[in-house]
């Protein structure tokens, strides 16, 4: 790769859009004495030595740019995979008393946590199908009955509900040797 | 802003004695005005620094350095901060104290050799070096090739279809720890007593499988009934959980998001069997 | 270039920020079995690639890089209308003392260097996340221990606080060779 198509490649690497041909040449001083067909012949230069790398140059609309070729987008994809968020202890819990005293209305789940429920949580679990309305108690409102799901016993790789713990058990295990740090970061 | 930067005609100093010629008098030079003298201040880091510059300036070593005459300098330097009533931060007032005190220590008659720990000059010339040490590895850190000064991160565009949104991971002692700290709390095992009961589940079981036969499928809401109260229901849903365990029934679910899931009597027939 | 070193090619060109050998191996799936010798391997064929063009493969702290070359800067910078922050003695000098001391207390450097340290210089160094409180000396106040951080070593491109250049020899002093001269007045 002569010079020129270098710096353009250097160029094109730290440009945060495409380039003009106009614009590329702002990039040269008028001691440099650019011209446009110099330009386009770099260009061009450039273009052939991406050949068997894993990008190309691309002219769009508004210029030239150096994209990623199409074939890799199942690595490059994966950049987006953020790591997720942690899920808030209201939702472990909720998720806990479905689980241990299903089926379990809004209500009495209110009951026992001496706090209004977060739709949001509720609408979380739904979505993640780990819970799912079993029906509806038949007091006054009818009231949606919440259970788990059987995607509930397969990601904590439960057979059944028996696996749980009972409640005892539960109370009384000592989770300090149970719990295992999540790794930082 | 560096020190390289001062005009070092600027602050060519008087010497008090050179090679035991007496000093005259404060040349003019010394005469910078107020303000030269203010940005001259700025440019120095401290009285480190300052006095780093006065013994750099005429080429002496550190370790060689003449105290008296160095201290001179700097006193002089002080001196004309006052005379112009510039605010002098108190470090250099600190630094002139600790000379005045190597000056008057350099007039008494000589005793007995001070230990190095005690020579309040092997003191001075300790900080300088430390101090010089550190006005070059600030340089060198200047000089170290940088990210976005040197060098930019490549990056070539790469629009490809939306980013997917993982969902939070959670494992089921941390689900424990909620619960227990939920019950804790709640002290729910005072009020309620939950017991598994696995004679009525088997009994549901049969129950359930009961109710499926001639049926092509029933929804699975249709085996809760709700009168039986929050026992009854667990019993059935765990009596429906061990039957699809057995694989004596099966769930389907219509392909749409919160389809009812639908039970039936399996399709293969040694299942049936079972 | 074989493909698993043009796949990191597309990954690192892709990147917002070094990426590990760890961090790398997670973009490949299980079925793909990279090693980690392969990894290895095959960032040296892309650092070998590089040669010739107007970019390196760069490992800093906090992994692998793809970065433009120094030699390209000039027209590189022409991205942008401000030049690069130029950092004063000051901040450089407290830096330099962390970087080189750590862990270093306030205190500690306000005594190397003579005068009281400039709070609004700590902050900067913590915002721009150079530098980070390590800890708290068991003296009383308990001061904040500063050191330096990935982020830094990632900027100024060292691998390691062993890379950093090594300080200037200090000498022992020798009162004999103190000149004693008596005072002019």
């Amino acid at each position: 790769m002569d010079r020129l198509a270098l710096v353009l490649e250097a160029i094109l690497l730290t440009a945060a859009k495409p380039l003009s041909l106009e614009q590329l040449e702002s990039f040269f001083s008028s001691e440099e004495a650019v011209t446009r067909p110099q330009l386009r012949a770099a260009l061009k230069v450039l273009a052939d030595n991406c050949v068997g790398r894993s990008f190309e140059l691309k002219e769009t609309a508004s210029g030239y740019r150096l994209q990623t070729r199409e074939q890799y987008s199942t690595w490059v994809l994966k950049h987006h995979i953020e790591k997720p968020a942690k899920y808030s202890r209201t939702l472990l819990e909720i998720l806990a008393l479905i689980a241990w005293r299903q089926p379990i209305t809004r209500a009495e789940i209110e009951e026992v946590r001496g706090v209004a429920v977060n739709g949001a949580v509720i609408k979380t679990l739904l979505e993640r199908e780990w819970i799912r309305v079993l029906g509806h108690k038949e007091v006054p409102g009818r009231p949606e009955m919440l259970g788990t799901t059987r995607q509930f016993l397969d990601y904590f790789q439960l057979k059944s509900l028996d696996d749980l713990p009972s409640l005892m058990e539960v109370r009384d295990v000592d989770l300090a040797t149970l719990v295992v740090e999540a790794p930082s970061d | 802003m560096t020190a390289n930067v001062v005009n070092p005609r600027q602050l060519a100093l008087p010497v008090a004695r050179v090679h035991g010629k007496p000093i005259t008098s404060v040349p003019e030079d010394l005469y910078i005005p107020p303000n030269a003298l203010a940005v001259l201040l700025d440019t120095f880091e401290g009285p480190l620094d300052l006095l780093l510059y006065l013994i750099r300036h005429q080429n002496l070593d550190i370790c060689e350095i003449p105290i008296a005459k160095i201290t001179e300098q700097y006193m002089g330097y002080v001196k004309l901060m006052h005379e112009f009533q510039l605010e002098l931060a108190a470090d250099y007032l600190v630094m002139a104290a600790l000379l005045a005190e190597i000056k008057s220590r350099l007039l008494l008659p000589r005793r007995e050799m001070l230990s190095l720990e005690e020579d309040p000059r092997a003191e001075l010339v300790r900080r300088l070096q430390e101090y010089e040490q550190v006005r070059q590895a600030a340089l060198d850190l200047d000089n170290l090739p940088r990210f976005e000064r040197e060098h930019w991160a490549a990056q070539t565009a790469a629009e490809f279809e939306p980013p997917v949104r993982a969902q939070p991971e959670v494992k089921l002692p941390e689900l424990l720890a909620a619960f227990q700290q939920l019950l804790k709390r709640a002290d729910l095992l005072t009020h309620h007593q939950i017991k598994r009961e696995p004679l009525s589940m088997r009994e549901r079981m049969s129950r359930v499988l009961a109710q499926l036969q001639g049926q092509s499928a029933l929804s699975f809401a249709s085996f809760f009934a709700p009168e039986e109260g929050r026992r009854g229901v667990v019993v059935s849903l765990m009596a429906i959980l061990e039957l699809l365990k057995a694989q004596l029934i099966e769930v389907h679910q219509a392909d749409e998001a919160y389809a009812p899931l639908m039970i039936s009597l399996p399709t293969s027939p040694q299942a049936v069997a079972a």
